[in-house]
């Protein structure tokens, strides 16, 4: 299978998408003749035109809301928000509009579009622009929002988001773009709302999505390495939130801690937590425990950034102190 | 104090003249404004019996009527083609009912009921048909904007322009002509060449704000300036004027692909709400309104014009209020939505784990080990 | 003590503090010559006038944004947005710009100001107007969420916040308005961050805050009379959070219960439930349970709208299963 | 995609002239125009080596420079006074510069130190001083409007107009011009007669998106129709003229509070931030912009006026290198904030549980219980 990079998994599907049906447009800041603030759209206005691959003005709510109306006409917009932190903007159109018009109008009119959006930390964007919201959109019924963390997975879930007739929000996340993985040629089509045991193991559950799915897999190599077996939970989707994946996980391994990105106060991480003490109670050994960003606007400077965010090292030293306390269950 | 109460500027019928430009009822066909006449009458019926159902509370939450609106909302649905669409805002009972909607089936809706035009879930503010293109009321001030704007946006990838293509009227009020919404709405659809025009029902309030009080520049017509978005504004007692000014924009947006920005300046008889007394109104603005109530101006200038006769007249108010009696009987009869319906359109393309609980529900279905 | 209105408490203060400090302005849609959406500002635009009393055009991100930039050369603005569901216009002023401009701009500058906002369903307002999403706030540093249940706490909660130096808000709810409470006369000043004991018990602790502490209360009155001992924690404050009061009457009692007004899944019950996972792990007796509100857009017939939010019913429900899987432990 | 490159349109010196009318230095002292030049100069100079800082990786995340717009920046501020109020975006360190601030703390900012001017919180896109009264570069487009229409608010508590009352200028970019937050803050400014210029830095683009292609009205100067807000368009390589004008427009809002839009012709000689390479722009466009640098046309004009010769000059401009040299070694010998001090600005009003948690942290500190 060909190596390529999440951007261009990302690329690719949207490719593959405008090919295949002429109402996939694409909307927003700079996609076209600037290729995208992070070049997921590059080449795409050449070979669609400045019709279907639509550079917006500076306007969020204007170009978000605009998606809404034509998706329900029939098109299916696929937006681009530049970065999760600028959908604010756009926030009263993706929540009181995209996710109630389907309902409110008692299924009159379904709202078929994608909002790509990445988000994530670590960059020295300083506070207003490196944030992780996706948990507020992950509370919102009538939403969907997937969180893919491979380029396979990039590639299968941004095509099924936009063959879905409910509102999408991918989350894409900075620091995954040029990170490489196999993707099978062709059309791929995740099933939206599943979760997947990306490392199977037997030890200690850890739970992640988007960037710290990839960080929970290293980790979890990591410590096979040492013969500690530890079996990654991707989510993939935050809603739908496939709880049955994550429970039937910890049951087994009876130890559980959830790595995310986000602040660690009503994060997704507390959703996780909350659904395994009350999913897997018998079976828990340990308390769950989450590792999350300081809760703090993350400052600029690379000394305070590096300390605020949650790694790899933390991760470690949280697996370790689960299995130190419970070494007799092993 | 005194300058806070609504003030008359901008709404001299003078100035209205200037402006829009009424014209007597002559150029129009006899029937065609009896029919204006009756729509109007309907509208009235059934606003103010649904002003009664809710102090009866056979309708809750909020409910905004168009009483005083009622030649406006006649005159611009008049203008309106079956294939064009429509966008609202909250306060659209007479637009739906104008656009053809069931009356009974929209009085069900206010009712919450199975059979209402959005099946209970929408209420008073969110009215919707798909068949007769009213894509929703909605309740978000300037919410409806964007979503108007990208339903013209599809329309240019339906065909070319033409005197038969299809276009979008967005309504809106003149308090939402101050949020952030407006001005990107009207933005787009200026560099993009959007077959839109876009209303402004100017009833000189917004809930107590006057016009002059929160807008910069009070001739809200002149505000499509900041996009090239050619404006006009016509006295919304005058149906005719309100229909003739609508379609010349619409055809405009039809054949030139050029959005348009058109304000009626019209007026609201009762309170924001029904709940709303209105107390910040002046007595002196409160009697002034009554001499502008559009219903018997216009009885009047039509029997004047000898197009209608009191029984005439009389036979058309006493059809509207045997029709809404019959559309409350109707929703009265109409059952409430059912509570295995909770879930129904929770969304349109189904996937696993779509929360199902309901309240004190455990968050894992029972048995669901056996399916992992 | 003299009986007054949760409204009238919410009155009472903002009266108290204007005539305490001329820095103090009101801002918001229809707060002055229409009393506000919910009269809360009555008789207020007569005694103070229109400068600091200021009705504004509907421009949620607009005014928001103006107080905070009054509020940063000194002023202490307390807007009302009309309902927590508006405030979508303005999160960008209140996220992106009022929770970060103290630590972004290295302290430099404090941004006193006041967000009152009232959410809640059950008024049959639909989807977009009867929305809980508190959680949304509650998860942002350099913000500060307080969330009263009573006119007592309302008082001297709007007090505290409207003197502190940090953005405040402050969430009132439709359904509590006209309850009534004893407030004791003259100056009150809540302290920001700490939750409260409000029935103390021994057998199972109920977590609310805001409209869901008033049901418990009244559930756990229920139950005494049953010989059941129900212990009511009020949250008061979602951010800070304290977690330390919750865990303390957790640890005591081993089970619990959080009624929660908001969608289940990533609400604030989620962090509650994730905090008592951790924080009382060793004492519990049972999973710690949630009830919230089923997850769709709020139907407007009452019929569904009645069944999809929690209720005292629900929460008796709960409890007694709670106390009916762990009868072994009392 | 030929009209998708970036037109010269409205970019005609001519079209300028009519609008803006530059001045001759002749009609300012030579040491007022030789300071601008020294001023212009140093921010040139420290443009570059920032832009050399971050490909050395001194400086991170996103880096805005004002290459191009050295006489626009620096006309504005000298219409500033020091009890003046500035807002700006987040392309601000000539800004900074011009205000009085610390060459070398502005560079430590940007290099993340704690001698920054925003203590390393904030960096290129964030710098802030208090005592200077500038209130911040602002990252997100168009935040900085609504804080700086209510620094303007505030004003209004602080006394009455006149020639010594305080102002605010808010600075923005043309596509700025577009997002909903211009729009509710120049009502709000007009509605409630604030002391405020809003100033658009109009350098033709967004990123590569042109103005014709993102602006309804193109002429953004007279956006200010839709508030009756007086605009003008200057030439923004005129350093004079873009002073006379703002100062100007901050006389009529000190003493009559009545808001200005301010629109300079300005021009970003490279890409939007230093990482990019500006692909987009046509050949003949950036041969153009070549001609378009304002220091040495301004240079040039100087030596011809008589005001300067190419000693001074070159003295000038070794002053502004050196003075950016001693910036870097200052920055660079300035220490990164200490871990400790993460929380340090984490509330201005402490208050119980605030949450201290680093990654991995257990949710309750150890010994708690015995705290309860
Ligand atoms: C974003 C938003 N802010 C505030 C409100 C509350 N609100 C409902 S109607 C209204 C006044 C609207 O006035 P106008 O646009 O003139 O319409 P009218 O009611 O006069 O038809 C307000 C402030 C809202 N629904 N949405
Ligand atoms: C709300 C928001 N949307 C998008 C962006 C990304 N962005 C940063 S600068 C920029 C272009 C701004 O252009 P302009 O206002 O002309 O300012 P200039 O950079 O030319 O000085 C964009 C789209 C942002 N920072 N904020
Ligand atoms: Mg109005
Ligand atoms: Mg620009």
């Amino acid at each position: 299978m060909p190596e390529i990079t999440y951007r261009q998994a990302l690329h690719d599907a949207l490719r593959a998408e405008m090919m295949r049906d002429e109402n996939v447009v694409l909307l927003g800041e700079e996609i076209g003749l600037f290729e995208g603030s992070y070049k997921i759209t590059a080449g795409l206005l050449e070979e669609f035109g400045p019709e279907r691959v639509r550079d917006t003005p500076i306007s969020e709510e204007g170009f978000v809301g605009a998606a809404i109306g034509a998706a329900m006409l029939g098109m299916r917009p696929v937006v681009e928000i530049m970065t999760i932190n600028f959908s604010l903007l756009a926030i009263d159109q993706i929540v009181n509009h995209a996710a109630k018009i389907y309902g409110m109008f008692g299924g009159q009119t379904p709202v078929p579009m994608v909002i790509r959006t990445p988000g994530g930390g670590g960059q020295q964007l300083a506070a207003t622009h490196s944030q992780n919201l996706e948990v507020w959109y992950a509370h919102i019924p009538g939403l969907k929002v997937v969180a893919p963390s491979t380029p396979a997975d990039a590639k299968a879930m941004l095509t099924a988001a936009i063959r879905d007739d409910d509102p999408v929000i991918l989350l894409e996340n900075l620091s995954l773009y040029n990170t490489k993985g196999e993707v099978p040629e062709g059309e791929q089509v995740a099933t939206i709302g599943k979760a997947a045991v990306t490392v199977p193991g037997t030890d200690l559950t850890v739970v992640g999505y988007s960037r710290s799915a990839v960080i929970a897999r290293d980790v979890a190599r990591r410590f096979a390495d040492q013969g500690v077996s530890i079996e990654v939970v991707d989510l993939a989707s935050l809603r739908p939130l496939d709880r049955q994946t994550i429970c039937a996980s910890v049951r087994k391994t009876g130890r559980a801690v959830i790595l995310e990105d986000d602040w660690l106060s009503y994060g997704v991480g507390a959703e996780i937590a909350a659904t395994i003490a009350e999913g897997a109670f018998d079976y828990l050994d340990a308390p769950v425990r989450r590792v999350a960003a300081a809760e703090v606007p993350l400052p600029y400077a690379k000394s305070l950034e590096r300390i605020a965010l949650p790694d790899a090292d933390a991760l470690i030293k949280v697996i370790n102190e689960q299995l130190d306390a419970t070494r007799f269950a092993r | 104090m005194a300058g806070r109460t609504q003030t008359s500027r901008s709404r001299r019928p003078a100035k209205q003249q200037d402006d829009g430009g009424a014209t007597a009822p002559a150029d129009v066909p006899a029937e065609t404004s009896i029919d204006y006449y009756r729509q109007m009458t309907l509208i009235r019926e059934f606003e103010l019996r649904a002003g009664e159902m809710y102090t009866r509370a056979k309708i809750g939450g909020y409910c905004h009527l168009n009483l005083g609106e009622e030649a406006t909302v006649v005159g611009l649905m008049a203008a309106l083609r079956p294939t064009d669409y429509l966008f609202t805002n909250y306060r659209e009972h007479g637009y739906a009912l104008a656009r053809g909607m069931d009356t009974g089936r929209v009085m069900a809706e206010l009712f919450g009921r199975v059979d209402g035009v959005s099946a209970g879930r929408g209420g008073s503010m969110h009215l919707f048909d798909a068949e007769r293109r009213m894509l929703g009321g909605y309740g978000i001030v300037g919410g409806q904007l964007p979503p108007a704007t990208g339903a013209a946006l599809a329309l240019t990838f339906r065909g070319g322009p033409g005197p038969d293509a299809e276009a979008v009227m967005c309504q809106m009020g003149d308090g939402t002509t101050n949020i952030g919404a407006f001005h990107e709405s009207l933005n787009l659809a200026a560099i993009w060449q959007l077959p839109i025009v876009y209303v402004i029902v100017n009833n000189g309030l917004g809930m107590a704000t006057t016009v002059e009080h929160a807008s910069g520049e009070p001739d809200l017509y002149k505000r499509g300036c900041s996009y090239r978005i050619p404006g006009e504004r016509v006295d919304g007692n005058d149906v005719t004027a309100v229909r003739q000014a609508a379609e010349a924009m619409l055809q405009r947006a039809r054949t030139e692909r050029r959005p348009g920005l058109l304000e009626a300046m019209s007026h609201r008889l009762r309170g924001h709400s029904v709940v709303d007394p209105a107390r910040y109104r002046s007595r002196e603005e409160t009697d002034r309104l009554r001499t502008l109530d559009p219903l018997p101006a216009f009885r009047a200038q039509l029997v004047e014009a000898g197009v209608l006769d009191d029984d005439t007249a009389a036979h058309i108010e006493a059809e509207a209020a045997e029709k809404v009696a019959a559309a409350v009987a109707f929703a009265d009869a109409s059952p409430e939505p059912a509570p295995d319906e909770l879930f129904r359109f929770a969304y349109a393309t189904d996937v696993p784990n779509a929360p199902r609980m309901m309240p004190g529900d455990p968050v894992l279905p029972a048995g669901w080990e056996a399916a992992v």
